[in-house]
């Protein structure tokens, strides 16, 4: 079924009766040429990829909870290709640049928001690094502005200038950054995969892999073992445990990051704004709920839970850059458990076991990466090849000494 | 004798005082200190006649106080000019030790109570996350304040000396300053 | 969360620093003929358990010690917490 | 007027308010809601999405309609529940979602237009034109969403937080929680009783029941009495508990102020309430039942009603004469109507879904009827009645729904323990993995009469003070009698999220689409996401699935609870100190002197240092730098350098473990001798540099960068304690004992020699020297280090010397020119030098791209050896070199990117970028320092400086990063 403005308004005057379900509940088959392990957005934007672009026709997706119950359901929305690195920047452009056709192409309405992102300067060495990453992202074809205060305050007349702790000195600003409906996302590529025949099969854990003189022949699951040709695993917060099941050891750590929404307000904050000298951005979604976090908890964690410091510590920073926030109230705070890498960059790769794909190591930026992920990894599954702009995201750059580190941290991953 | 003349950690030439209700602040510029760390195997030594305080606790006897900072490190702290060179009376007192000056190192804010207990502690609850029980007198704690990392010393009931690193004191003073006076706007 | 630190009792986990794995005690010093393989996996690779969890905390803003904190990876539970230069030296 | 006798407000007093601008008067005691019901106001808000006109529906922190705006101007207080705010003399309230007025709404043709927005309507649409999406049809959306509006000035009023400790943590101050704290109390516990309400008593105060034959709320105050007396008990008015973390670890928001006109001192103090143990009292929270149209002013739950009766004095009638009418599924729903009988009020009728319900009281009783629609544009006038078919229609200006109570366990699973359904509570209990610490009683345990909460409340505290529980007061036990009606089927529109406007049909479309998961229900209709997360409303909208499933309600589950119970104000979350106290300051030693001198100050990390010392009549910052940096270069300069990180590093094995710590060899310097060290990170990148002087033979003091001091110790300590337990070696940092200025230039040893009583010459203390002096009569340490390039010392004296040292130097220097000068003048001596810093020493460099390679020992075993030497970092070409502009006066910017000149600027062609660049006024030109891929092959030939973010370009000559002097002739004279 075509979802458009007609289709919404005719089904209004008929009672509703005519929509169909978004996706089928399909009995999983006995094989399947690919399977991808997560039915989070990483997950789907694979199978959407695979059956899409890459016309693999026997595909299925194994999500243990329900679909979209991985980061894409809890995170704070933002799209962005403000990176610094060879090895990124031109793979989260990739990624912004499928993101400016997504809603058309899967006919969902996910609601990309080309809001723009500010993050804010405080001294002149940080404006040097904004610089360098500025024309990183320019000459990778993104777009990028250096704003000098003036233009950071007539941009945000609200933001705390001249009575701050760390006065704000300019900003870097990427206009064709902004956010998009989380889940809205999620089910956008659930239903476009479905429609080309993938199997979506929630409510499925898997439990081990089955695997034979080196080589991937299937998953065993809580509904049975299902074969496969080849298994791309997609579960970042999870990558530990799943791919313990195949005996490998990664690079990651998995650590709580919180996220907050306030109360539903008239509109106040146009665009996204990150402080640099605090840990705080913000951003408004269009129901009205300010939608900001910080940094992560820092200490391992599978809870889906944090902790009150970190929650001060953002709600510290939010005051300090926007004073006016003080009578806004905190609605909710949620955790998301994220794979946290050696150098805070992703892994798109083969693994050592013939036919096991892994996609992880996303830190708290796999969000934005999602349409770029699920084509990036479609590819390598499908071609064998990594893709053009994942070329670097390699799992033995670790061990070979070719990180992609954009903070410069080092090899701990609650640094990143 | 230096013909130098010293500020206060505070940046003037007399130390700063304030009060607030039954709250007094004073900085207290005339503490020496130097730090104690016994060398591998090393016995403890009792500079000064003084028994090296536990985990938690300090000892006082005359002008002289020690104070637990870590396992086998202590910090003691001696009434002396500015000019004085604590770190080598205290050398002399335990040989065998590493020691090191610290006398510029912290800012003292002594905090008094003219009616006993009560608005000390009301004060210690806005300001640093421990239990009573590691407040009471005879207790000290190293701990956080305001994004500072502080001694807090309970001198005694009424009697209260908070330590901050002193290129901060400004900030320390702020916070505490800040509480004592939404403690007395209360009262 | 409260860290029952062995000297000092239950403090704030605020006043600490994480680390991370406490195999970081387990650096491959091997003088000069170090075995890069080991320094990689020892740098670079982790159990990540969801479960108990060996782990290195700093009191920072206390005593300066070096902690090993036994902590439930799934439910934030503290099991216990040792000097980790004891642990180091195989004394707990 | 519609108040009634009796309540718990203070008639003798009144207080005068405003709400859309029209006065009115109510009493202390009274809530916003319960005044304005007072004064016959019924419409108070409209819903989110199709702006219904909305009343008051609830008597506490549930309510969610009726939402207004508190204060106004920049203290305006957004989605303030009227329910939740104390009355107070002046207090002012508008309603929210409106325009252009309250009763008119012109967004109400949302709700004619309702059919087509349907629950994720807007997924659907809105694609196309692509462009139109943030043009047109987002800015329409987030314009009507939101409900209040911020005042958007900054937060005048102050935030406070404190840390409180206890044996006992008891949350929620009704019958259970006084029951809790009086035991636990008298058994001399710690004990912290919190409430959100203005006062204790909870329910108690709600209801008409007796204890002991007494009225309930002399009961109530005569227990606040003894607690009040007892030393160690607390108890928190005002104060929501609105989390749970680990470790019986408590977020609680006291609201200080917000009773007030304007706060006397704090408008809210953030408390993190550490407890050993903690029982949850919290109560729990009516549920209602969805029929067509049961959304008016005019309808709202049973018990909110009865609490209004009873507590405030006051019914939601237009007039006395106005009908009130019941409709429930069980037994409580009767209480209402006993009470309102008992105070003369006109009871229509008790509509009870129950085939075999009771008559409990002198009142009408329709049995197994259904309220099946309602009428009335602004407010409630007339509800259809439908029994055995049949369906009539009475005038009725109020109508009590009464649905059962769901315990409010939120904080129970707020560590995600799932909550267990029970058929025989027909309510959700808590989980069984509750957080550590913590006992669930009274109703919010399921215990639902007054005489079971008591019960419970005080034997759990028992247990837990391991005590006798406190005798308790004879209270009413009134079983729990319901069949649970989740909603009256129907072809209108039956809300079951009020604020988000959910109907019964969007969980209908929900479960056609497929979206059947509760998680997805809850995020395709957005069904508990309103400001009251769906209090009243998530536990009937779960069953309502259930049966569209054909599962049981424990089949289909539920969504688990997340902090805050309530919401809160981030003012309070973020606390007292934004503005300049957001963090920490700190000042050099010399601040007086360079303010004195009125220098501009720069941030680094959390220190201020002076950038430069401007003259008169400079009027260009430039002017003032290049003047400070030739006098370096010609004469003698000062410049505080006390921020750069000093650690004290004793013991017999300090050599040793210093070996480790740096990759160049440090156990073979001499005593009296300084030398630079290089420090990696594990993995093999540069991590930091500075130098190490040997004070004596079992005492080195080392230096860091400024930003990285703390890191560094840490790092030294996590070395120490960690892997090499064994070495002899005690640490402690002393950068803010000792106050350290740099004294540089040609005649920095002439300007010294007349201070320090030492011998300075050459030969008695050469280049790398350093000694434990003394300067003016003071004991120093001294160090004959370079940053400048230039003849230099570096000169230490006890921190609160420092100032006077410098008005000293620069005293007996006048003759020779000497210059304060600040990190400007600095940073251009050490660009011209070459020497890195935090530009370069980024943590991406390795020791090769700094030009160090050669440092990293391989004699020896230091931290980051081993794996500085893997594949990558040996085989990356990228050095820090030199450049210089063939137009000297164009200027480069750090930040720039390096190309060939014929090459394409893109990333594949990307060659390195400017680390740090300046104007030498020494060189006449504009120079920079970059990493460059073949950077050492590359010297002589030119690179593009690319800077295509501002739009400019520059040709560079490559040239080695030292500038001047490289051969360091000037270092050692």
């Amino acid at each position: 079924m075509q979802f458009n403005g007609f289709r919404v308004i005719w089904e209004g005057l008929t009672g509703h009766k005519g929509w169909k379900p978004l996706w089928r509940d399909p009995e999983p088959q006995p094989e399947y040429d690919i399977i991808i392990v997560g039915g989070g957005g990483h997950g789907l934007a694979t199978a959407y990829y695979l059956a899409n672009t890459f016309n693999e026709l026997k595909v299925a997706v194994l999500e243990k909870g329900w679909l979209g119950s991985g980061n894409i359901g809890r995170n704070t929305t933002i799209i962005r290709s403000n990176y610094l690195l060879p090895g990124n920047e031109p793979f989260y452009e990739f990624s912004m640049k499928l993101w400016e056709g997504l809603e058309q192409e899967f006919n969902f309405n996910a609601m990309v928001s080309q809001r723009g992102i500010l993050n804010l300067c405080h001294s002149d060495g940080q404006r040097d690094a904004f610089r360098r990453r500025g024309n990183a992202m320019r000459l990778a074809g993104a777009d990028a502005e250096l704003l000098d205060q003036d233009a950071v305050r007539a941009m945000y007349p609200a933001l705390n200038i001249d009575n701050a702790r760390f006065p704000i000195k300019g900003g870097l600003l990427q206009r064709r950054a902004g956010t998009a409906r989380h889940d809205g996302v999620a089910w956008g590529y659930a239903r476009g995969a479905d429609r080309k025949g993938v199997d979506l099969i929630q409510n499925c854990e898997v439990t081990g892999f089955r695997i034979d003189a080196g080589r991937i022949k299937g998953v065993e699951t809580s509904r049975g073992y299902i074969g496969a040709k080849k298994v791309g695993v997609a579960v970042a917060g999870s990558s530990g445990r799943v791919m313990a099941h195949a005996g490998m050891r990664l690079p990651i750590e998995s650590h709580v990051l919180q996220a907050f929404v306030s109360e539903g307000l008239k509109p106040v904050i146009d665009g996204v704004i990150t402080f640099g000298a605090g840990h705080f951005y913000v951003s408004q979604s269009d129901k009205g709920g300010l939608v900001f976090g910080g940094d992560i908890d820092g200490y391992n964690s599978y809870a889906q839970r944090g902790n009150l410091p970190v929650i001060e510590d953002v709600a510290e920073g939010g005051m300090a850059i926007l004073p006016m926030l003080g009578r806004a109230r905190l609605l909710r705070a949620w955790g998301g458990v994220m794979d946290m890498s050696m150098d805070g960059s992703p892994i798109i790769d083969k693994t050592h076991i013939d036919g096991l794909y892994l996609n992880a190591g996303w830190c708290y930026g796999g969000f934005k990466a999602t349409p770029a992920s699920g084509y990036a990894f479609a590819h390598l599954l499908s071609t064998g090849r990594p893709h053009e702009t994942a070329t670097q995201m390699r799992l033995d750059r670790f061990a070979r000494g070719y990180p992609i580190d954009e903070k410069g941290a080092g090899a701990q991953p609650n640094l990143h | 004798m230096t013909d130098l003349t010293p500020l206060c950690a505070l940046g003037a030439p007399e130390p700063r005082r304030t009060a607030r209700g039954a709250l007094s602040l004073t900085e207290n510029p005339d503490l020496a200190l130097a730090s104690l760390a016994l060398r591998a195997g090393g016995a403890q030594p009792a500079p000064f006649g003084l028994t090296l305080p536990g985990p938690g606790a300090f000892n006082a006897s005359g002008e002289v106080l020690a104070l637990w900072t870590g396992p086998g490190q202590w910090m003691l702290a001696a009434e002396r000019s500015p000019d004085a060179d604590f770190a080598a009376e205290l050398r002399a007192q335990a040989p065998g030790c590493s020691i090191t000056e610290q006398t510029g190192g912290w800012c003292c804010v002594e905090i008094a109570s003219a009616t006993g207990a009560a608005p000390l502690d009301r004060l210690l609850e806005k300001l640093v996350n421990l239990p009573p029980a590691a407040l009471c007198p005879g207790r000290a704690a190293r701990t956080g304040l305001h994004h500072l990392s502080v001694f807090v010393i309970r001198r005694s009931t009424d009697r209260l000396a908070v330590l901050g690193m002193s290129s901060a004191a400004g900030s320390l003073w702020h916070a505490l300053d800040a509480a004592a006076l939404r403690l007395e706007s209360f009262a | 969360m409260l860290i029952p630190h062995p000297l000092l009792g239950l403090r704030d986990a605020q006043e600490f620093t994480y680390l991370g794995d406490a195999s970081l005690l387990n650096r491959p010093d091997t003088g000069t003929d170090a075995d890069p393989e080991a320094f990689f996996a020892y740098t670079h690779l982790r159990d990540n358990p969801a479960g108990v969890h060996r782990e290195l905390w700093f009191h920072e803003q206390g005593d300066r010690s070096w902690l090993v904190v036994t902590r439930n990876t799934l439910t934030h539970e503290i099991l216990g917490a040792e000097l980790a230069s004891d642990v180091k030296r195989g004394l707990a | 007027m519609t108040r009634i006798s009796g309540g718990l407000i203070d008639r003798s007093r009144t207080l005068s308010f405003t709400f859309e601008g029209k006065r009115y008067e109510g009493h202390p005691g009274d809530t916003l809601a319960s005044a304005l019901m007072a004064n016959g106001v019924r419409l108070v808000g409209r819903s989110f999405k199709y702006h219904r006109p909305r009343g008051i529906f609830a008597a506490g922190s549930e309510e969610p309609n009726a939402l207004v705006t508190l204060r106004s101007g920049a203290r305006a207080e957004p989605n303030t529940r009227a329910t939740t705010i104390e009355l107070y003399d002046g207090l002012e309230a508008v309603s929210q979602n409106r325009w252009p007025s309250l009763a008119f709404d012109a967004l109400g043709v949302n709700d004619l237009a309702s059919p087509f927005f349907a629950a994720g309507f807007y997924y659907k649409t809105f694609m196309w034109p692509k462009a139109f999406w943030e043009k047109l049809y987002e800015p329409l959306i987030r314009r009507a969403a939101g409900l209040g509006a911020l005042g958007g000035e900054p937060d005048p009023d102050a935030y406070d937080k404190g840390f409180l400790h206890c044996d006992l943590l008891i949350i929620g101050g009704g019958a259970t929680g006084l029951a809790a704290a009086l035991t636990a109390g008298r058994a001399g516990a710690s004990v912290i009783l919190a409430d959100e309400d203005m006062r204790l008593g909870g329910r108690l105060l709600m209801e008409s029941h007796a204890l002991n034959d007494a009225p309930a709320v002399d009961w109530v105050q005569g227990i606040e009495a003894e607690l009040e007396s007892l030393p160690n008990v607390r108890i928190l008015r005002r104060t929501t508990i609105f989390g749970s973390f680990d470790h019986g670890i408590f977020g609680a928001l006291e609201r200080v102020g917000d009773h007030l006109l304007r706060p006397e001192t704090v408008r809210q103090t953030l408390w993190r309430i550490t407890a050993k143990r903690s029982i949850l009292a919290a109560g729990a929270t009516e549920r209602h039942i969805p029929f067509a149209s049961n959304d008016r002013p005019g309808i709202l739950l049973g018990g909110a009603l009865r609490a209004y009766v009873n507590r405030w004095g006051v019914t939601p009638q237009a007039k006395d004469s106005d009908r009130i009418a019941i409709f429930t599924d069980n037994d409580d729903g009767h209480r209402t109507a006993i009470d309102l009988v008992a105070k003369g009020i006109p009871v229509l009728a008790v509509i009870d879904a129950r085939e075999d319900a009771q008559r409990l009281g002198e009142y009408q009783l329709y049995k197994g009827a259904t309220v099946t629609g309602t009428q009335g544009r602004l407010g409630l006038s007339s509800i259809d009645i439908t029994q055995n078919g049949l369906t009539r229609t009475l005038e009725c200006a109020v109508l009590g729904v009464s649905g059962g109570w769901n315990p409010n366990l939120h904080l129970a699973s707020h560590h995600r323990g799932r909550p267990v359904w029970s058929q025989a509570h027909s309510a959700f209990l808590p989980p069984e993995d509750l957080p550590q610490g913590m006992a669930v009683a009274g109703a919010a345990a399921g215990h639902g009469s007054t005489h079971a909460a008591l019960r419970s409340g005080a034997q759990i505290a028992a247990q837990l003070s391991e005590c006798k529980p406190a005798e308790l007061p004879l209270a009413e036990d009134a079983p729990h009698r319901q069949t649970p009606l989740w909603h009256v089927p129907g072809k209108t529109r039956a809300w079951v999220d009020f604020q988000n406007d959910v109907t019964v049909k969007d969980i209908a479309l929900a479960h056609r689409e497929n979206m059947r998961p509760v998680e997805h229900l809850k995020r395709w209709t957005t069904l508990g996401m309103a400001t009251d997360q769906g209090k009243t409303a998530n536990v009937t909208a779960l069953a309502v699935m259930a049966e569209l499933t054909g599962k049981t309600i424990a089949q289909t589950g539920t969504t688990i609870f997340r902090p805050p119970y309530t919401p809160v104000a981030l003012g309070a979350l973020g606390g007292g100190d934004s503005g300049v106290h957001f963090r920490p300051t700190r000042l050099t030693p010399t601040h007086p002197f360079a303010v004195q001198r009125g220098a501009p100050f720069v941030e680094v990390g959390q220190w201020l240092r002076a950038q430069y010392f401007p003259l008169k009549g400079e009027t260009h910052w430039r002017e003032s730098v290049d003047r400070e940096v030739l006098a370096v270069r010609s004469g003698v300069g000062l410049c505080d350098v006390t921020t750069l990180g000093k650690i004290d590093v004793q013991g017999t094995d300090a050599g040793d473990f210093l070996n480790r710590i740096y990759c160049n060899a440090m156990a073979s310097l001499k005593v009296g001798k300084v030398r630079y060290g290089l420090m990696l990170r594990e993995d093999g990148f540069a991590y930091d540099d500075g130098t190490c002087a040997r004070l004596g033979e079992q005492h080195y003091v080392v230096t860091t960068t400024t930003a990285n001091a703390g890191l560094v110790y840490r790092q030294m300590e996590f070395a120490r304690q960690c892997l090499w337990p064994d070495l002899d070696v005690q640490l402690i940092s002393t950068t803010d004992a000792w106050a350290q200025i740099a004294v540089a230039g040609p005649k920095s040893r002439e300007l010294l020699s007349r201070v320090v009583e030492a011998d300075l010459s050459n030969e008695a203390f050469p280049f790398m020297a350093c000694a434990e002096t003394r300067v003016c009569g003071l004991r120093a340490r001294l160090f004959r280090i370079s940053f400048s390039g230039e003849l230099a010392y570096e000169i230490a004296v006890p921190t609160r010397y420092g100032n006077a040292l410098m008005a000293r130097l620069m005293e007996v220097g006048a003759d020779l020119g000497v210059t304060p000068y600040g990190t400007e003048a600095l940073g251009v001596l050490r660009i011209e030098k070459g020497h890195a810093t935090g530009a370069e020493l980024n943590g991406q460099a390795s020791a090769q791209m700094l030009g160090m390679g050669r440092m990293v020992s391989t004699k020896k075993d230091s931290i980051g050896a081993v794996m500085s030497r893997r594949e990558g970092l040996m085989a990356d070409t990228r050095r820090l070199v030199g450049l210089m502009p063939q137009d000297p006066q164009a200027r480069i910017l750090a930040g720039g990117h390096l190309f060939a000149p014929e090459a394409e600027r893109k990333t594949e062609t990307d060659l390195g970028w400017v680390t740090s660049a300046c104007w030498s006024p020494h060189l006449n030109s504009y120079i920079a320092l970059g990493f460059l891929t073949d950077g050492e092959a590359r010297l002589g030939e030119t690179v593009i400086v690319a800077n295509p973010l501002e739009g400019d370009e520059a040709p560079c000559k490559i040239v080695s990063p030292h500038f001047i002097d490289p051969e360091g002739g000037r270092l050692r004279d």
